[in-house]
């Protein structure tokens, strides 16, 4: 047994041995289902650019498949005693793209830049805030960063782990212009940034003086050498066409294959389907300020009327897991209280509305063909309203106007997609907070938001969870929101690529990938 | 001539100013804010309103309007919201993308369209002409996309002879670039046909009714000199129009073939600004747009004359 | 009159659809937007004789309240644009000058607009229903009708009959009416059957791009582009409302050549 | 007769199943000119069409042989048909502005024929076409080569026309009404032309006209057609002078003469008067750089009393149309004055207008244009009823009925113009023109698109109504004959001025500007019918 396993071990060395110069001359080829905004990390970015920053540059420290935060460019952190200095020790042997060896000059004149207004970095406002505030970069020697806050956090690592923060990644001063403009990112990661063109394609190149941290991937942690030597993103808006440029061999990965596109899929010989659970959530927004949906049992009533697990085998193609909790069912604060989704119950919730003065007013629910799980979702909601006697109209809008609708919390009911929180704090801070400031919050409760400035605050484990699970149940109780499923993100290969996974974030991530013919 | 031209461009310019008037102002009363498409679900009213700052969205509409149009009069369309991109040579890039395909399917179905249509007319009510308008009119009445799936599930998918997706421009490979193009422009080509077809004919009737036609046989002019030397002159003229009708449209960009094809052109820049409330790109793409087919109506006023000479461009 | 080929299978297409429409009104096999989510994507059977979409939903059904729909904002949008481009035509043929100096600037303006822009602005300003749609395509299209009029009028005024007209004494607003713009009905009516088709295909293409009538409400052409994905799974979900998209064009294409030979009868004029 | 150039044998066209011609025969020897007469509808020009083997879509020949020389063109294949298109028989169309192609210049068209039929060089080509032009009377032929269709006036297209035509020798000349368009002048011009181009080339000529004043003059034999049947041929002299069938007999009781001298009338306040009637046009081009105005009418004075027909007379391009719609302000004036009954009515629009409006009328040239195809002939001649408002819309229909049985239209109000003949055309406008009884009627070339004997009908209508009714009328026409039979008053105008004007028979009988002169010459009017003027 010992002797069989060994073996297999060897083979697979001896392959990787054997196809690693072969792979070496070839192109990944990646769909990339919209343009990247920049190449300026955490700036002007969406998932797409996130997706293609990390894979050019690295931050202190990278998120773990699991979601946890692990060292990167840091090689350790301690936090002193009050929990208000966080000493970074930078790994030795890191060289930029430029060849130019990696100081913790470098790191503070990039976290200097990072905190600057007028660099417009999507979460300096989070490092800056009551919360979270910076208060000091030091460098007391070339292989030391120290980062000061102003109170103890729980969130501080996170969040300079959060890919949409651009891994408050670290790069050389190469990258900007003499005016301290951005110009192209000359970064630590194991690919440099290629040619970029607009509309077409992103193309990547191996970094050949790339230091890999030992052992096997792990999220943007872990071992992340680049096995192809060159990788292109190519652009393909249309899903169908990307369906068919990946069956055609016009492109070797497809990251995000429809749930639709599934059993289709999973009959074609040699194409391997890679699904992992994403920390994102799809929910049914409510507006607690509308004349009929203030009233809770109204709310209640068609929490009631939704078949929670069937709507989301459907939406799912049963891939996902339905769960009415805001913390993604992957991370470490997803109790097993949270794990119940509520049975349908449509005596109850017709009962219910009746008491709340429902007298088969149409209500409106907002929805887009922008995401198609969203339009789905309205759709199967107002399919199971109306066993409950509750009349609705779907109005399908176009996304930029569904977004500034829920920006300024016009709506009645709302299928809306929140994107991935890494931390079960930012899980609920996404949809609480005070109406009257921030329209687009869905719970506005004082009591609720205090708990959830505590959990900020608390970096106890245990305690925070605590807090959670009673947030949960008032969550329930309450329901601004019916909180759905997250999505599973599929990823499709054929044959011929080995070693892509898909994860938790749904862009994609080419180290560590073969190309094996 | 010149005088002419400088004339008509003159004459445009209200056009051009009421087409960019008439979208900035469309544009700002539709809801979105790029700032929130930018930022995303997760944006802080404080990050939004920065942004809104720094992108000078925060100015009074007049204003932002007017110092749109002074840069625009100093040949600058500023950069793009969405990726920061100089909006000038974006549009000619994408330009670049939607240009050849739609001249080489106007200028297909064109070569397709002048001599069946002459021909059905000239067999008018035969088994040729009947099949040839059945064809046409089928042809006309398919949704273009649907057409373009087809043909990309049967070449592409199937046969494997063209990509599904992969546009490479001319200048670096163009063996390559023409198989990319070759889909779309069929599609484009045999949609656009079917009127070109009807059109070509409905001329073609009536000039083989004149007397010249007549004269010409009078004079023992074999048939085919008579088709092509004294018919198609003056049946093409008002297919030139037409022509020039399609080729101003599509030029505009084609964006559900773009869509389908994975073409990165203008009509699929459009529809993205469009969808990202990028101001100054779909700004500069309707600017665009307006001038191309002002170009295109005076290129054909221009040529016109060389069909029909009663008419003169002066 | 003869009987013409292009005028019985025109004529018969259209009733056909106008069949399938007035039916719809008064009855379908299933209820058209009623999901069942265990019968997504079946082929064709007994009881559901062109199968179910992805959300379970009937197709032959959606197809007959498709419609309804498809012809409904057609027609309206055909008779905004007539409206809007007689209007306009009118104005500028017969009045000329720098009314039609200013009409041919609008005109040209509106022709110059991409039909995609116009159906957005005016879908985000009206909220998203047909009529954003009706309004957006019969703007796009209210410039093709007024070339067509205001080519007619500058033809018709021409003619002796309007001079006439004016020799008699009646004023500019009486012969305009009495004797031009009857004139313009047979080349309008030919124009406004191609529009009905085109409307039905443009409203398709918008729905390709995310801007059509909303859904869940069928019209053809959200039909055909919600199909697209299921091309290859579920064929019969984009045939069908392909081919009663192709039938209507057709129908309204032939019609219209019929119409145009009926209307314009060459009597020597 | 076996040398005969062409000999048509119980010809027989059909369309559908209509006989449109029936048992036509006839011979034309070479350079003999044969003139085939008739109205519209009696199928000369199918037969011409069968000749040169064009028939138009939906004719066919059932029966009969058409024989050029020795040689059956019905048995000809389509190749030797070609090959005698041009070098044995040649056409020239009716209508000078379509029967150019608008694409080529003339000189590519000119020498079309020559290239395709003979081994000519290019030079040589060239310069038999600047020959043939100058010989047609183009002047500067040699750089007119290079000019298009649309840049020369209809008589000239017809020149080049016979030009190209005739360049090829052809041993039979057919001519289907190639004149009908042209105003008198011109088509005097052109058809003497063409008599002397055939005769210098020995063609024959087949000459298709619907004017039998022509015929006296132009051809040697003449042939009459009704309705697709040969009604009797001759020698034109004799067929003028005896006609023996009926038909024939109406035809040329049908040519105008003169009408009795009507007494001078007592002086009188003129009912309408111009003075020194200025029309300008814009001059065209683009708005930033136009063309000075063009002068259509310079200055011209005239009076007309009540009860007073003035025929006013002038060539295509005089301004006679242009003055006659000034005088009814249908033109605007850029100078002069109009009075109406002693009133200035130069500047009056609006309600002020409609007064005169109401007294004046007008009776347009083209009985297809004139009334409204989508109106039916009761609403046409009641439409005038509507102002002044007041009359209520039954006794409106009974006043237009009543109009049109007194112009011989009882019963025909239900239908649309096109179901109705020219000349009953032409009576529709008549009515709507009278049914308001003005004190005005300006007929504009009423009469010339009719057929002989109809138009023969029409005037004597007009004349009879002119009588009972005692309206002025100013006759505007290019047909001096039409001037002989119903005007007491004759002006001439040329080139925007009036050259002559006075008593019926004095400008007649005694012309004294060379136009004048010019114009009488050129009318066709046969000869040996002067006697009976005055009878």
């Amino acid at each position: 047994m010992r002797f069989r396993a060994l073996l297999a071990a060897f083979a697979a060395a001896s392959s990787v041995a054997l196809a690693v110069p072969a792979a070496a001359q070839d192109t990944l080829r990646i769909r990339l289902n919209a343009d990247i905004r920049s190449t300026d990390p955490g700036v002007n970015r969406d998932a797409n650019t996130d997706g293609i920053v990390w894979h050019v540059v690295e931050g202190l420290v990278a998120l773990r498949a699991d979601a946890s935060v692990g060292p990167m460019l840091a090689e350790r952190v301690e936090v002193s005693e009050d929990g208000r200095a966080y000493t970074f020790a930078l790994r030795p042997g890191v060289r930029f793209h430029n060849g130019q060896p990696l100081t913790s000059a470098d790191v503070a004149f990039a976290m200097q830049r990072y905190m600057r207004r007028e660099t417009n970095w999507r979460c300096r406002g989070d490092l800056d805030s009551s919360v979270t505030r910076i208060t000091a970069v030091e460098t007391p020697d070339e292989r030391t960063v120290v980062i000061r806050l102003e109170q103890p956090s729980a969130l501080f690592l996170t969040m300079l782990a959060r890919p949409d923060c651009g891994q408050a990644g670290i790069w050389h001063r190469d990258s900007l212009n003499p005016d301290g403009s951005w110009r192209a990112p000359v970064g630590t990661g194991p690919f440099r940034l290629g040619e970029w063109r607009r509309g077409q394609f992103v193309e990547l190149t191996r970094f050949e003086n790339y230091a890999a941290l030992p052992g096997a991937p792990d999220g943007l942690a872990g071992n992340k050498t680049p096995m192809v030597e060159r990788v292109r993103f190519t652009i393909i808006p249309d899903d169908a066409a990307a369906r068919a440029a990946l069956l055609a061999g016009n492109i070797d990965i497809l990251p995000d294959a429809r749930s639709r596109d599934l059993p289709e899929l999973r009959q074609r010989p040699g194409i391997s389907i890679h699904s992992a659970a994403s920390m994102d959530l799809q929910v049914l927004l409510m507006q607690t300020r509308d004349p009929l949906l203030q009233d809770v049992r109204m709310r209640r009533a068609i929490a009631l009327a939704l078949d929670v697990p069937e709507l989301v085998r459907a939406v799912s193609e049963g891939t996902s897991r339905p769960s009415r909790a805001p913390i993604p069912v992957g991370s470490t604060f997803f109790t097993p209280a949270m794990a119940e989704v509520p049975p349908r119950d449509v005596a109850q919730a017709r009962r219910l509305a009746a008491e709340a003065g429902y007298r088969g007013q149409r209500l409106r629910i907002v929805t887009t063909r922008r995401y198609e799980a969203f339009y789905e979702i309205a759709v199967l909601v107002q399919d199971m309203l109306r066993d409950a006697g509750i009349e609705s109209d779907l109005e399908v809008l176009e996304w930029a106007t569904q977004l500034d609708r829920y920006t300024r919390g016009d709506y009645q009911m709302m299928a809306f997609g929140f994107s991935a929180r890494l931390d079960p704090s930012l899980s609920y801070e996404m949809f609480t907070g005070p109406k009257a400031t921030q329209p687009r919050k869905a719970w506005d409760n004082p009591e609720v938001q205090a708990m959830l400035e505590q959990t900020m605050r608390e970096t106890d484990a245990i305690r925070r969870r605590a807090t959670f699970e009673a947030m949960h149940r008032r969550l329930l109780e309450e329901v601004p929101m019916v909180a759905l499923y997250s999505s599973v993100t599929h990823g499709v290969t054929p044959r011929h690529v080995q070693g892509y996974g898909s994860w938790a974030v749904d862009a994609p991530r080419a180290w560590g990938v073969r190309i094996q013919r | 001539m010149a005088g002419y031209v400088l004339r008509r461009l003159l004459v445009a310019l209200p056009t051009l100013l009421l087409a960019a008037a008439s979208v900035f102002f469309l544009m700002r009363l539709v809801p979105g804010d790029p700032a929130l498409l930018i930022l995303g679900d997760a944006a802080t009213p404080e990050a939004v309103a920065d942004l809104r700052a720094a992108l000078g969205l925060d100015r009074p509409l007049p204003v932002q309007f007017l110092l749109w149009l002074e840069r625009v009069a100093a040949g600058d369309f500023g950069r793009s919201i969405t990726n920061g991109e100089a909006v000038g040579p974006l549009l000619l890039d994408r330009f670049a993308v939607t240009a050849p395909v739609v001249l080489a399917a106007v200028g297909a179905a064109a070569l397709l369209a002048v001599p069946f249509g002459m021909l059905a007319a000239w067999k008018q009510d035969s088994l040729a002409d009947v099949a040839t308008v059945t064809v046409a009119t089928l042809l006309l009445s398919m949704p273009s996309f649907w057409l373009g799936l087809i043909l990309l599930l049967v070449f592409g998918l199937w046969l494997g002879w063209v990509p599904v997706v992969g546009w490479v421009p001319f200048a670096e490979d163009p063996w390559r670039a023409l198989h990319a193009i070759l889909l779309p422009v069929v599609t484009l080509a045999l949609v656009e046909a079917g009127v070109l077809i009807r059109m070509a004919r409905a001329s073609t009737v009536e000039v083989l009714r004149l007397d010249y036609v007549a004269h010409a046989r009078a004079k023992g002019v074999p048939e085919g000199r008579v088709l092509a030397r004294h018919v198609f002159p003056n049946a093409f003229a008002p297919t030139l129009t037409l022509i020039g009708l399609v080729l101003g449209n599509l030029l505009g960009g084609i964006a559900v073939m773009e869509t389908v094809f994975t073409l990165p052109g203008l009509g699929r820049l459009l529809v993205d600004a469009i969808f990202a409330r990028d101001y100054p790109v779909i700004q500069g793409v309707m600017l665009f747009i307006a001038a191309i087919y002002v170009l295109v109506n005076l290129a054909v006023d221009l040529l016109y004359p060389v069909f029909d000479p009663r008419v003169t461009a002066d | 009159m003869r009987l013409r080929p292009n005028l019985v299978i025109g004529g018969t297409l259209l009733g056909f659809v106008l069949a399938v429409a007035a039916a719809a009104l008064v009855w379908t096999p299933h209820d058209p937007v009623r999901t069942n989510l265990r019968r997504r994507l079946r082929p064709p059977s007994a009881e559901y004789w062109l199968g179910t979409d992805e959300f379970g939903r009937d197709v032959l059904s959606r197809l007959m309240t498709g419609a309804v729909t498809s012809v409904t904002v057609a027609a309206a949008t055909v008779v905004v644009a007539l409206l809007l481009g007689l209007a306009i035509g009118l104005a500028g043929g017969y009045l000329r000058g720098w009314v039609d100096r200013v009409l041919g600037a609008l005109n040209d303006t509106l022709l110059a607009f991409p039909g995609i822009l116009l159906a957005l602005g005016l879908l985000a300003v009206m909220g998203p229903s047909r009529w954003g749609i009706v309004l957006a395509l019969g703007l796009a299209y209210a410039p093709t009708v007024a070339r067509v009029v205001r080519g007619t009028v500058l033809s018709i005024r021409e003619r002796e009959f309007v001079e006439a007209s004016r020799a008699l004494g009646n004023s500019e607003a009486y012969t305009l009416l009495r004797h031009v713009v009857p004139h313009t009905v047979a080349p309008v009516t030919v124009l406004a059957t191609s529009l009905f088709g085109w409307v039905i295909l443009s409203e398709s293409a918008l729905n390709f791009l995310g801007l059509g009538v909303p859904p869940p409400a069928a019209t053809w052409g959200n039909m055909l582009a919600s199909a697209r994905p299921f091309m290859l799974e579920a064929p019969m979900l984009s045939i069908a409302p392909g081919a009663m998209i192709a039938a209507c064009l057709l129908g309204a294409n032939l019609l219209g050549d019929a119409l145009r030979d009926i209307l314009d009868p060459r009597d020597g004029a | 007769m076996s040398a005969a150039v062409l000999r048509v044998e119980a010809l027989s066209v059909a369309a559908g199943a209509q006989r449109v011609v029936n048992g036509l025969s006839f011979a034309l020897a070479p350079g003999e000119a044969l003139a085939l007469v008739g109205e519209s509808g009696s199928g000369k020009s199918a037969s011409a069409r069968a000749v040169i083997r064009l028939l138009p879509p939906g004719l066919r020949q059932v029966a009969g042989r058409i024989l050029l020389g020795e040689e059956d063109l019905a048995a000809a294949s389509a190749r030797r048909l070609r090959q005698l298109r041009g070098p044995g028989i040649g056409m020239v169309f009716q209508e000078p502005m379509t029967s150019l192609n608008p694409a080529h210049t003339v000189g590519a068209q000119i020498e079309e024929g020559l290239a395709l039929h003979t081994r000519l060089t290019r030079a040589q080509r060239r310069d038999a076409c600047v020959a043939m032009l100058e010989r047609v009377g183009i002047a500067g032929a040699a750089t007119r080569l290079a000019a298009f269709p649309h840049e020369f006036s209809g008589g000239m297209r017809q020149r080049i026309m016979l030009a190209s035509v005739m360049l090829l020798r052809p041993r039979l000349l057919i001519a289907d009404e190639p004149t009908t368009a042209l105003d008198t002048l011109t088509q005097a011009e052109v058809l003497d032309l063409m008599k002397a181009l055939a005769r210098e080339q020995g063609s024959a000529l087949l000459l298709i006209t619907h004017d039998l004043g022509l015929v006296a003059r132009y051809a040697d034999r003449a042939l009459v057609m009704q309705a697709g049947r040969t009604v009797e041929e001759g020698p034109a002299a004799q067929l003028l002078a005896r006609p023996s069938a009926d038909y024939t007999r109406a035809l040329v009781a049908a040519l105008p003469r003169r009408g009795p001298a009507r007494p001078p009338r007592p002086p009188a306040p003129p009912l309408i008067e111009a003075r020194d009637l200025l029309v300008t046009f814009p001059g065209r081009g683009a708005w930033l750089r136009r063309a000075p105005p063009v002068e259509a009418v310079r200055g011209v004075s005239l009076a007309i009393q009540p009860g007073e027909v003035v025929a006013l007379v002038g060539g295509s391009g005089s301004g006679k149309t242009t003055f006659g719609r000034a005088l009814l302000r249908l033109a605007p004036i850029a100078g002069g004055t109009l009075r109406f009954r002693g009133a200035e009515v130069t500047r009056l629009s609006g309600s002020a207008l409609l007064p005169f409006r109401l007294a004046c009328q007008v009776v347009f040239q083209d009985p297809y244009g004139s009334l409204d195809p989508r109106m039916r002939v009761r609403d046409i001649v009641a439409e005038p009823l509507r102002l002044p408002a007041g009359l209520p819309p039954r006794q409106r229909i009974a006043r237009a009925e009543a109009m049109l049985e007194e112009v011989g239209l009882g019963g025909i109000g239900d239908r649309f113009p096109h179901a109705l003949s020219g000349g009953q055309r032409q009576r529709v406008a008549i009515a709507r023109a009278l049914v308001r009884d003005p004190a005005l009627v300006v007929a504009d070339e009423a009469v010339s698109a009719l057929d002989a004997t109809v138009r023969k009908q029409v005037l004597a209508l007009l004349a009879d109504l002119q009588r009972r009714r005692g309206f002025a009328c100013l006759f505007i026409t290019h047909d001096l004959g039409v001037v002989e039979e119903i005007a007491d008053r004759v002006l001439v105008m040329h080139q925007g001025r009036m050259v002559e004007e006075g008593e019926r028979d004095a400008v007649l009988d005694r012309p004294r500007h060379d136009y004048t002169r010019a114009l009488l010459a050129a009318a066709p009017r046969p000869p040996r019918l002067a006697p009976l003027v005055g009878n």
